[in-house]
C-alpha cells in the first residue's frame, strides 16, 4: 500500500521570467481534503493545471497510487481519474448544462441520450440543493450557476481524484453548506480531494491537511487540527491580518443617485429588475444581498448604462440621466462600475496590463492627445497604480490574460476607484482576492465611503458583505426585498430575505 | 528571318473553341514562314495592355490581340509603340490597329436560314457568355434568317455569364429546350461542350459557328459555319510578314478560305442546300440584302 | 411566363436540383470543418481537385466508381493540406485556403493537359446513369425530380441526413460542435482538438469533392480546366446562409440552386430586360433571405483561431 | 549557432519562396523548360527591368489598396471579402463623375472623382455595416455576395446607359485626357495610385499603433463586451471601419480607372478584391507589412507572365508556382520564432547560459 494517494514531486514551471511553481512537492493521503493556501498569483492554479495536463511543467514528476504518471493532456488527468473544477470556467457557453456535463465522456455509445443523463443529473444536483436545469444553455447562466455545472461536472464523471481551483467564490453560504456535506462523503467514500481557497473558514471546516504556498514555493504544511484561521491568514500573507473590519458610516450625506421604478427586461424579455426604487447616499454603502441570478446583475448594468431600463429615472444628485451612455456616466457623472464577470466584461485579455488600466479613459487626457496615446503617461500611470495595490506581474506590458485570477481583479479596482467617481458600483469585488488582499479592497471602499462616494456592493459573499455595509438590501426575483440597518442585518435575517421570506411589506429604501 | 509575332489569348489554348484556334493559326504561320512565334494565354483584361505593350517593346514585328475586347487595349498600345504592327482578330474597326473581322450578320443569317428551315418547333435558343457587339450582329442576323427560312416562333437568348461553365451552359440549354428550341447554337468557350452535350441528349440540334461540329457530332450537327480563325490569324501573320498588311479593317464574308459553310446534316434536302449556296453567292457578289 | 405549366415546374425544378447538388456536397462539408472551428475558404479547390480526380478516375478504371473514389481521395487529400498547415502548423486558415485554390486551379489544369490532352473537351468519361425509384417517380413534378436521379443525388441525401444526425446525434458530434465553439473548454473535457479538426477537414475535403465528382459524372462526362467555376465560395454562402446546421445549409443551396434556375429562364421570357438584373438575383434573393430571417445566425465561436495548448 | 539559427528564422519568408520555387521547378522541367532561365526572367522582369518594374507598381496599386481595405475591418473583426464590389462601385462612381461633370479643371476633377469612388466603395460598404451593427448579419456573406451584385450591375452599366457606342465590347467611353493619373516612371503605366497606398498605409500604421482609434478597433474584436464597458460605440466602430475600408477599396477601383484603364470595363477587377485577403493576412494585418506583401504579391504576377512570355510555358504551372509560394509563405509566417520547438530550445539554452553566468559571478566576489 502507497501511503500517497497523489504525489507532486519537485514541479518547477516558468513563465518567461516568472517561478510561478518552484521546486513544488505536494503529497496528498487517499480518502482526505488537503487544501491549498495562498495569496493571490502564488502559483496554485498553476500547480494544478499541470496536475491536470494543461501545463507541462519543465521538471519534476507526478505519482498516483505509488506509480509515476505522464500527464500529457487533460485526456490522460480524466484516464487516471482526475477532475477539476477550473478558477475559470471550462464551459463551453454554446451549448447546454446537460451537453456540457457529459462532454467528454467515456462510453456514450453511438447515440447521445441526453434525457436520460440530464434525469440523473436533475437527481444528483438535488441531492445537494443545486436547482439546475439542464437544458437551459450555459451562457445564458449567471456566474454562480456556472459554477454549480463546473461542479457537476466534476461529481458526474466520478472522478476518484477531485481538483477543486475556488469552487464557492460565488455560491451562497446557503449553498455551501450541503455542498461541503457532499464533499465529506465523497471523502469519506476513499476519494481524495484538493480544494483551492481563500475562505480560511471554508478550510478550517473541511480540509484535513493544508499546503500553504507563497511566491510558487511551499510555505508550509500542517493539519487542520494544528491550525486556525488567524494563524493561517498570517502564514499567507506574513502579517496580521483584520479580518472584520466593521464600522458603520452614522452620519451619510444627501442622495447622490436615486433609482425610481427602474424595471430592466432580461435576454428573453422577462422582468429582471422590476420595479426598484433606491435612494443611494453620499458616503454610505450600501449592500446589495440575493442568492446570484436575482437582478444584481442588471441592478448593476442599469446603474453603469451597460443595459436601458426600460421604465423608469435614473437621477444623479437631481438630474436625469437615464439617457446617457457609459462614457458619459463614467466621465461626466463619476459613476465607476466594478463587473461581476471580470473576464466577459471587466478586461481586454490580450491587451496589456497597462492599456486595461486605462481601458475606460484612454480617450481622454492625460492618456490621450488629439487621438493618438501618450505611452509613457499611460505604463506610469498603470505601474502607479500596481504598486499601491501591489499587483504581481511582470511588467505592466504583459497581457493580462497571464495574471492570475487575483491580480486581474486587483486592476479593475485599481482602475475604477482611481478615478476619484461619486458613485460607485461593485459586484463581486471580492471574488477569488486573497484575505489580504480583501483586507485592502474593503479598507479602499471604506476609504471611498469616508470620502463622500456612494457606494453599492453587490455580493454574494454575505459576511464579507455584512463586513462593509451601512445598509442591507435584499433582492429576490427582481424586488428588492427590503432594506435594512447595518445592525439589524444579521445574517439570519438577510438569510430569510434571500430565500424570499418577507417579514412585512416592505417599503423602498 | 528575325521576325517575329505573338499573340495575346484571353483564354486556355485547349478550350476547343476560340483560343484554340487562334492558337492554331499562330503555329500554322510558324510552320509556313519559319518564323518565331510567342504566346500569352489566360490574359486577364487587366493585363492585356501590360502583355502586349511587352511584346511590342521587346520588337515583335506583329502583336496579335484574340478577340474584340483587346480593341481598347490594342489601340493604346499601337499609339504608345507607333512601330509595332498590333492585330486586333475578331475586333471591331478602329484606328491605327488592323482588324480582322467577320461580317457576323451574314454568318448568323446563313445559319439561322438553314436551321430556320428545318425547325419543327420554329423555336431556336443561343447561349452566350456575354453581350457585346460582336455577337448581338450575329444574333440579329439569325434572327432575320430564322424568319426568312420560315420558322414562325423566337430566337431566345441566354447567357451564362461565364464562358468555361459547362454545366451551366448545359443547364441553360435545358431550359431552352423545354421553352420549345429545337435548335440550339453556343457561343462559348469551354462552355459549348456542355450545350452540345445538351443537345444530343434531348435529341435535337446543334447549330455550329466557329469550328465544324459535323466533323465532332454529325449526328446532332445540322448545320455548322466555320470561322477559321486559326487562317484569319495565320494571314494576318503572313501579310505582316510580306509588308502588305495596313491599319485598316479586313472583313471576311462567307465563303472566304478563313469563313465558309460547313457540313450540313445529311437529313437536309437538296432544295434547302441549293437556296443557301444562292444566299452565299448573293453575298459574295455583294449583293445580299438582309 | 408559365411557370403554372407542370412540365415546366418539373423542368425546372429539375434545373435547381442539378445546379444544387455540387454546392450542397461542398457545403456540408463546410458546414462540418466550420463546426469544428475551422475556416474552409477552400471548398472551391477541393470541388476542382475532386473533379479532376473523378475525371481521371473514371479515365483510368473506365468506371463512375473509380472516378467517385479517386474524386474523394483528391479532395482528401486537399483536405488534408488544409488540416495540417491550418491546425497543426497554425497557419492561418485563409491564407491557407486561398493559397490551396490556387494551387488546385494550376495543378489540375496542367495535368490535364498531360493526362487528357487534346482530347480533355471531346471525351465522353463513364458517368452515373438516373436510377428510377419505380412507383414514386411518376408521382407528377416532384416525382421526376426527385426519383428519377443518380446514385450521387441520392448519396447526397443520405449524407446530409447523416451529417445532421452526426454533428447533433452522437457524442462525436457533440464533442465537434465543443471544439469549433470553445477548444479550451473542449481540451479540458479530454477532447482531441487538433484530431477532431483533422477528421472534419479531412472530411469536408471528401465531402466537397463528392461536389466536383458529380458535375464530371453526372453532368457534364468530361473535365475541363476551372470548371468549379466559383461553386466553392456559393456553397460558402450557404454555410453561413444555412447557419452552419446541415440541413439549413442544404436548404439554402436549393434557395440558391432554384433561383439560378429562375434566373437563365427570365432571361429568355423577358429579353428585353438587362440580363444583369437576373443574373443578380440569386445573391440579392440571398441577401433579403438573411435579412428576412428572424433570430441571430451564430458562428462558431473558435472559427479560425487556432487552438494552441499553452498559448493560454 | 543561436545566431545561425535566429537568422534562418529571420529569412524563412525568402527560404520559404525558395522552396516554393524549388518544387516548381519540377513542374517547369516537366513543361520542357529550364527553371533556372525561368525563375532568372521572372525576377528580373518583376524588380529590375524598366518595363517590368513599372508593371509590378502598376499592380501593386490594387492589391495595396484592396490589402488595406481587408485589414482595417479585421481590426475590429470583420472579414471585408467586399473589397471587390466595393472596387467596382468606386470606380463606377469615379468614372461618372469623369465622364458626366465636364469643365473641371484637372486636377480638381482628379480629386472630385476619388472622392466619388471612395464615396461610392464606402456606400457600398455601408451595406453590410449596417447589417452587421444593428442585425448582427453575419458580414462575410453579405459583402461576398455583394461582390457578384456590383460587378453585374457595372456590367449592366457598361453594356447599357454608360456604353460607348458602337464599342465591341462593354465599355464606357475614354475618360479625358486630363484625369490620367501622373505617371510614376515615365511611359510605362506605373501610376501615382500606389503613392496614396503607400500614405495610407502609413496612416493606418499611426493609427493602429499609438492612435487611440486603433485600440477602440482592437478592443471591438478583442471583447465587444468590455468594450461596451469602455464606453466604446461597438456599432458605430463597425460601421466606421466598413465605411473607411470600403472607401479604400474605391480608391483603389478609381485608381484603376484614373492611373490604368481610362475607361471603365465590364469585370475588369479580375479578383483584386480577394487579392487583397492574401495580401492582408501575408501582411499579418500590419497595414506597413501589406506595403511589402503587395509589392512581392505584384512582383510574382507581373513577373510570372513576363517569364511566361519569355520562356514560352503554359500559365497553368505559374498558377500553381504561385500557390504554392504564397502557402509556403503563409507557413513560413506561421512559424513565430518563439513558439516554436528549437525557439524554445533556444531560449533555454540562453537560460541556462544566464545561470551559468550568474554563479561564476557569484564565485568571482
Ligand atoms: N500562462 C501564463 N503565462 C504567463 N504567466 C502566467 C501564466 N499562468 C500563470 N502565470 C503567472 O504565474 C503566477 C502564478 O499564477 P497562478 O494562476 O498559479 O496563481 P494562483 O495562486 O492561482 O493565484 P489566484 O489566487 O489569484 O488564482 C502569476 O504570477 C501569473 O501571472
Ligand atoms: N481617435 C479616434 N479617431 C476616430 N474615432 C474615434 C477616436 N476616438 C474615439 N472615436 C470614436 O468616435 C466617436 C466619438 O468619440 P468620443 O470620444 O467623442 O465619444 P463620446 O463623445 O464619448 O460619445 P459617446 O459616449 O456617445 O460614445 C466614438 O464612437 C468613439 O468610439
Ligand atoms: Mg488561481
Ligand atoms: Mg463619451
Amino acid at each position: 500500500m502507497t501511503e500517497y494517494k497523489l504525489l507532486l514531486d519537485d514541479i518547477s514551471k516558468s513563465f518567461g521570467a516568472t517561478r510561478a511553481n518552484d521546486r513544488v512537492t505536494l503529497a496528498v493521503r487517499p480518502g482526505s481534503v488537503h487544501a491549498i493556501l495562498g495569496e493571490n498569483g502564488a502559483g496554485k492554479s498553476t500547480l494544478m493545471n499541470i496536475l491536470y495536463g494543461l501545463y507541462r511543467p519543465d521538471s519534476g514528476r507526478i505519482l498516483v497510487d505509488g506509480r509515476e504518471v505522464e500527464i500529457h493532456s487533460p485526456r490522460d488527468a480524466l484516464d487516471a481519474g482526475i477532475g477539476m473544477v477550473h478558477q475559470h470556467f471550462m464551459l463551453v457557453t454554446q451549448l447546454s448544462v446537460v451537453e456540457n456535463i457529459v462532454l467528454g465522456m467515456k462510453r456514450l455509445g453511438l447515440q447521445l441520450n441526453l434525457a436520460a443523463h440530464s434525469r440523473a443529473l436533475e437527481e444528483l444536483s438535488q441531492s445537494f440543493g443545486f436547482d439546475i436545469d439542464p437544458w437551459a444553455e450555459v451562457g445564458k447562466l449567471s456566474v454562480g450557476m456556472q459554477q454549480r455545472v463546473e461542479i457537476l461536472k466534476l461529481l458526474y464523471h466520478e472522478a476518484d481524484i477531485l481538483i477543486l481551483d475556488e469552487p464557492t467564490s460565488v455560491l451562497t453560504p446557503g449553498e455551501i453548506g450541503p455542498f461541503f456535506d457532499l464533499l465529506r462523503r465523497l471523502r469519506d467514500a476513499g476519494r481524495t480531494i484538493i480544494l483551492i481557497t481563500h475562505k480560511l473558514d471554508e478550510v478550517m471546516a473541511i480540509a484535513d491537511r493544508v499546503t500553504v504556498m507563497q511566491d510558487g514555493k511551499v510555505k508550509s504544511e500542517l493539519s487542520t487540527e494544528e491550525a486556525d484561521t488567524d494563524m493561517l491568514a498570517h502564514l499567507m500573507v506574513g502579517r496580521e491580518v483584520m479580518v472584520r473590519v466593521r464600522h458603520p458610516n452614522r452620519s451619510p450625506g444627501a442622495t447622490m443617485l436615486r433609482l425610481e421604478k427602474i424595471s430592466v427586461a432580461d435576454a428573453r424579455g422577462l422582468p429582471a429588475l422590476d420595479v426598484v426604487s433606491i435612494d443611494l447616499r453620499a458616503g454610505e454603502v450600501l449592500g446589495i444581498a440575493g442568492v446570484d441570478g436575482n437582478g444584481q446583475a442588471e441592478l448593476a448594468r442599469v446603474i453603469a448604462g451597460l443595459v436601458p431600463a426600460q421604465s423608469g429615472r435614473l437621477l444623479l444628485e437631481g438630474v436625469d440621466i437615464t439617457g446617457a451612455g457609459v462614457a458619459e456616466r463614467l466621465q461626466r457623472f463619476g459613476i465607476a462600475y466594478v463587473p461581476e464577470d471580470r473576464h466577459r466584461d471587466g478586461l481586454v485579455l490580450d491587451a496589456s496590463v497597462a492599456q486595461n488600466a486605462v481601458l475606460r479613459r484612454y480617450r481622454s487626457p492625460p492618456f490621450a492627445r488629439m487621438g493618438f496615446f501618450r505611452p509613457a503617461m499611460i505604463r506610469d500611470h498603470a505601474q502607479r497604480l500596481a504598486d499601491s495595490y501591489s499587483v504581481r506581474m511582470q511588467s505592466v506590458d504583459q497581457p493580462i490574460r497571464f495574471l492570475s485570477g487575483g491580480n486581474q481583479q486587483k486592476v479593475i479596482l485599481a482602475r475604477e476607484l482611481d478615478g476619484e467617481p461619486r458613485v460607485l458600483v461593485v459586484a463581486q469585488p471580492t471574488k477569488g482576492l486573497d484575505v489580504g488582499a480583501i483586507e485592502f479592497v474593503q479598507s479602499e471602499i471604506i476609504a471611498q465611503r469616508d470620502r463622500g462616494v456612494a457606494v453599492l456592493y453587490i455580493s454574494t459573499e454575505l459576511e464579507h458583505l455584512l463586513d462593509v455595509a451601512d445598509r442591507v438590501g435584499v433582492l429576490y426575483r427582481g424586488h428588492l426585498m427590503d432594506v435594512l440597518p447595518a445592525e439589524d442585518a444579521s445574517a439570519e435575517r438577510v438569510g430569510l430575505l434571500m430565500a424570499g421570506v418577507a417579514p412585512q411589506r416592505a417599503g423602498a429604501a | 528571318q528575325d521576325f517575329r509575332a505573338a499573340v495575346v489569348l484571353p483564354g486556355s489554348i485547349t478550350d476547343q473553341s476560340f483560343n484554340q484556334v487562334v492558337y492554331e493559326g499562330l503555329v500554322k504561320a510558324k510552320e509556313r514562314l519559319g518564323i518565331e512565334v510567342a504566346f500569352s494565354e489566360k490574359v486577364k483584361q487587366a493585363d492585356q495592355v501590360s502583355a502586349m505593350s511587352d511584346y511590342a517593346r521587346r520588337g515583335y514585328d506583329v502583336v496579335i490581340g484574340a478577340g474584340g475586347e483587346f480593341t481598347a487595349a490594342a489601340e493604346r498600345v499601337a499609339r504608345q509603340n507607333p512601330d509595332a504592327m498590333v492585330v486586333v482578330i475578331n475586333g471591331a474597326p478602329t484606328e491605327g490597329i488592323a482588324t480582322f473581322n467577320y461580317n457576323n450578320p451574314h454568318f448568323g443569317y446563313v445559319l439561322g436560314y438553314v436551321t430556320g428551315r428545318m425547325s419543327e418547333t420554329g423555336n431556336a435558343g443561343i447561349v452566350g457568355g456575354q453581350e457585346f457587339k460582336a455577337f448581338l450582329d450575329l444574333v440579329e442576323g439569325f434572327r432575320k434568317g430564322w424568319a426568312a427560312g420560315g420558322a414562325t416562333g423566337e430566337a431566345m437568348v441566354t447567357y451564362t455569364d461565364d464562358w468555361d461553365d459547362v454545366a451551366k451552359a448545359k443547364e441553360a440549354t435545358l431550359n431552352l429546350i423545354n421553352q420549345g428550341a429545337d435548335v440550339v447554337m453556343p457561343y462559348l468557350d469551354n462552355g459549348s461542350v456542355g450545350v452540345i452535350q445538351a443537345a444530343e441528349e434531348s435529341g435535337i440540334w446543334v447549330a455550329g459557328l466557329f469550328a465544324d461540329l459535323g466533323k465532332s457530332v454529325p449526328e446532332t450537327n445540322l448545320a455548322s459555319t466555320v470561322l477559321d480563325f486559326s487562317e484569319a490569324t495565320a494571314q494576318a501573320i503572313q501579310m505582316a510578314h510580306e509588308g502588305t498588311l495596313e491599319r485598316k479593317n479586313y472583313e471576311f464574308d462567307v465563303g472566304s478560305k478563313a469563313g465558309y459553310l460547313g457540313t450540313l446534316h445529311s437529313s437536309v434536302p437538296e432544295e434547302v442546300r441549293a437556296e443557301v449556296e444562292a444566299i452565299i453567292a448573293e453575298m459574295q457578289a455583294g449583293t445580299f440584302e438582309m | 411566363m408559365d411557370l403554372l405549366n407542370l412540365q415546366t415546374l418539373t423542368d425546372m425544378l429539375g434545373t435547381s436540383l442539378r445546379l444544387s447538388v455540387p454546392l450542397i456536397f461542398a457545403a456540408l462539408g463546410g458546414v462540418l470543418s466550420e463546426r469544428s472551428g475551422v475556416f474552409n475558404i477552400a471548398l472551391e479547390g477541393k470541388i476542382l481537385a475532386g473533379a479532376f480526380g473523378a475525371a481521371l478516375g473514371a479515365f483510368l478504371f473506365n468506371d463512375p466508381f473509380g472516378g467517385l473514389l479517386v474524386g474523394i481521395l483528391f479532395g482528401m487529400l486537399a483536405g488534408s493540406i488544409l488540416a495540417v498547415l491550418g491546425v497543426s502548423l497554425g497557419v492561418n486558415q485563409i491564407v491557407t485556403g486561398i493559397a490551396i485554390n490556387l494551387f488546385v486551379l494550376g495543378i489540375t489544369a496542367f495535368l490535364s493537359r498531360i493526362v487528357f490532352g487534346a482530347q480533355a473537351n471531346t471525351l465522353r468519361l463513364p458517368g452515373f446513369k438516373p436510377i428510377d425509384l419505380p412507383g414514386l417517380s411518376s408521382i407528377p413534378v416532384i416525382g421526376p425530380v426527385l426519383f428519377r436521379q443518380d446514385l450521387m443525388v441520392y448519396l447526397m441525401i443520405a449524407l446530409a441526413i447523416l451529417v445532421f444526425l452526426f454533428l447533433y446525434r452522437t457524442p462525436w458530434g457533440l464533442a465537434v460542435r465543443a471544439v469549433g465553439d470553445n477548444p479550451a473548454a473542449a481540451d479540458t473535457a479530454g477532447i482531441p482538438v487538433h484530431g477532431v479538426r483533422y477528421g472534419c477537414v479531412i472530411a469536408a475535403g471528401g465531402l466537397a469533392a463528392m461536389g466536383g465528382s458529380y458535375i464530371v459524372l453526372s453532368q457534364v462526362f468530361l473535365f475541363s480546366e476551372h470548371m468549379s467555376a466559383g461553386k466553392g465560395f456559393i456553397a460558402l454562402a450557404a454555410v453561413i446562409l444555412g447557419r452552419w446546421h446541415p440541413l439549413g445549409a442544404l436548404a439554402a443551396c436549393l434557395l440558391f440552386g432554384m433561383f439560378d434556375a429562375l434566373q437563365l429562364r427570365l432571361q429568355f421570357n423577358y429579353q428585353d430586360v438587362p440580363h444583369q438584373f437576373f443574373q443578380m438575383l440569386p445573391y440579392l434573393i440571398s441577401i433579403l433571405a438573411l435579412v428576412g430571417l428572424v433570430g441571430k445566425p451564430r458562428p462558431p465561436a473558435a472559427i479560425g483561431r487556432d487552438y494552441r495548448r499553452e498559448a493560454k | 549557432m543561436t545566431r545561425f539559427l535566429s537568422l534562418v528564422f529571420l529569412l524563412r519568408g525568402l527560404l520559404a519562396v525558395f522552396a516554393a520555387l524549388l518544387i516548381g521547378s519540377v513542374l517547369i522541367l516537366a513543361a520542357g523548360a529550364d527553371p533556372l532561365t525561368a525563375y532568372g526572367t521572372l525576377f528580373q522582369g518583376a524588380f529590375l527591368d524598366y518595363w517590368g518594374f513599372a508593371t509590378t507598381l502598376q499592380i501593386m496599386s490594387p492589391l495595396l489598396l484592396a490589402g488595406l481595405a481587408v485589414v482595417l475591418p479585421l481590426r475590429a473583426g470583420l472579414f471585408n471579402i467586399g473589397a471587390e464590389g466595393q472596387i467596382y462601385i468606386g470606380a463606377l462612381f469615379a468614372t461618372v463623375i469623369a465622364l458626366y461633370v465636364p469643365g473641371l479643371p484637372g486636377p480638381l476633377h482628379i480629386l472630385l472623382c476619388s472622392f466619388a469612388g471612395a464615396l461610392g466603395g464606402a456606400l457600398w460598404a455601408l451595406i453590410p455595416a449596417l447589417l452587421k451593427a444593428y442585425r448582427r448579419i453575419n458580414e462575410i456573406i453579405v459583402t461576398l455576395l455583394l461582390n457578384f451584385v456590383a460587378l453585374h450591375f457595372v456590367s449592366f452599366m457598361v453594356g447599357g446607359p454608360m456604353m460607348e457606342p458602337g464599342a465591341p465590347y462593354p465599355y464606357s467611353p475614354e475618360i479625358p485626357e486630363s484625369l490620367f493619373l501622373p505617371h510614376l516612371l515615365p511611359r510605362t503605366d506605373a501610376h501615382a495610385g500606389v503613392l496614396v497606398g503607400v500614405v495610407i498605409a502609413l496612416v493606418m500604421f499611426a493609427v493602429f499603433h499609438r492612435g487611440t482609434f486603433g485600440f477602440s478597433l482592437d478592443t471591438v474584436a478583442r471583447n465587444p463586451d468590455a468594450a461596451r464597458y469602455a464606453g466604446i460605440s461597438v456599432e458605430r466602430h463597425i460601421i466606421v471601419a466598413f465605411l473607411v475600408a470600403g472607401a479604400i477599396a474605391g480608391l483603389a477601383g478609381t485608381f484603376e480607372v484614373l492611373g490604368h484603364r481610362y475607361r471603365l470595363f465590364h469585370a475588369f477587377s479580375q479578383g483584386y478584391g480577394y487579392d487583397g485577403i492574401v495580401v492582408a493576412f501575408l501582411a499579418g494585418l500590419s497595414p506597413l507589412l501589406a506595403i511589402v506583401s503587395a509589392l512581392f504579391l505584384a512582383g510574382l504576377r507581373a513577373g510570372a507572365s513576363i517569364m511566361q512570355r519569355a520562356v514560352g510555358i503554359e500559365t497553368t504551372v505559374i498558377e500553381a508556382i504561385q500557390g504554392l509560394v504564397i502557402l509556403f509563405v503563409a507557413v513560413s509566417l506561421a512559424f513565430r520564432y518563439r513558439a516554436t520547438e528549437v525557439g524554445r530550445a533556444l531560449r533555454r539554452r540562453q537560460e541556462v547560459e544566464r545561470a551559468l553566468d550568474a554563479e561564476s559571478e557569484e564565485r568571482e566576489s
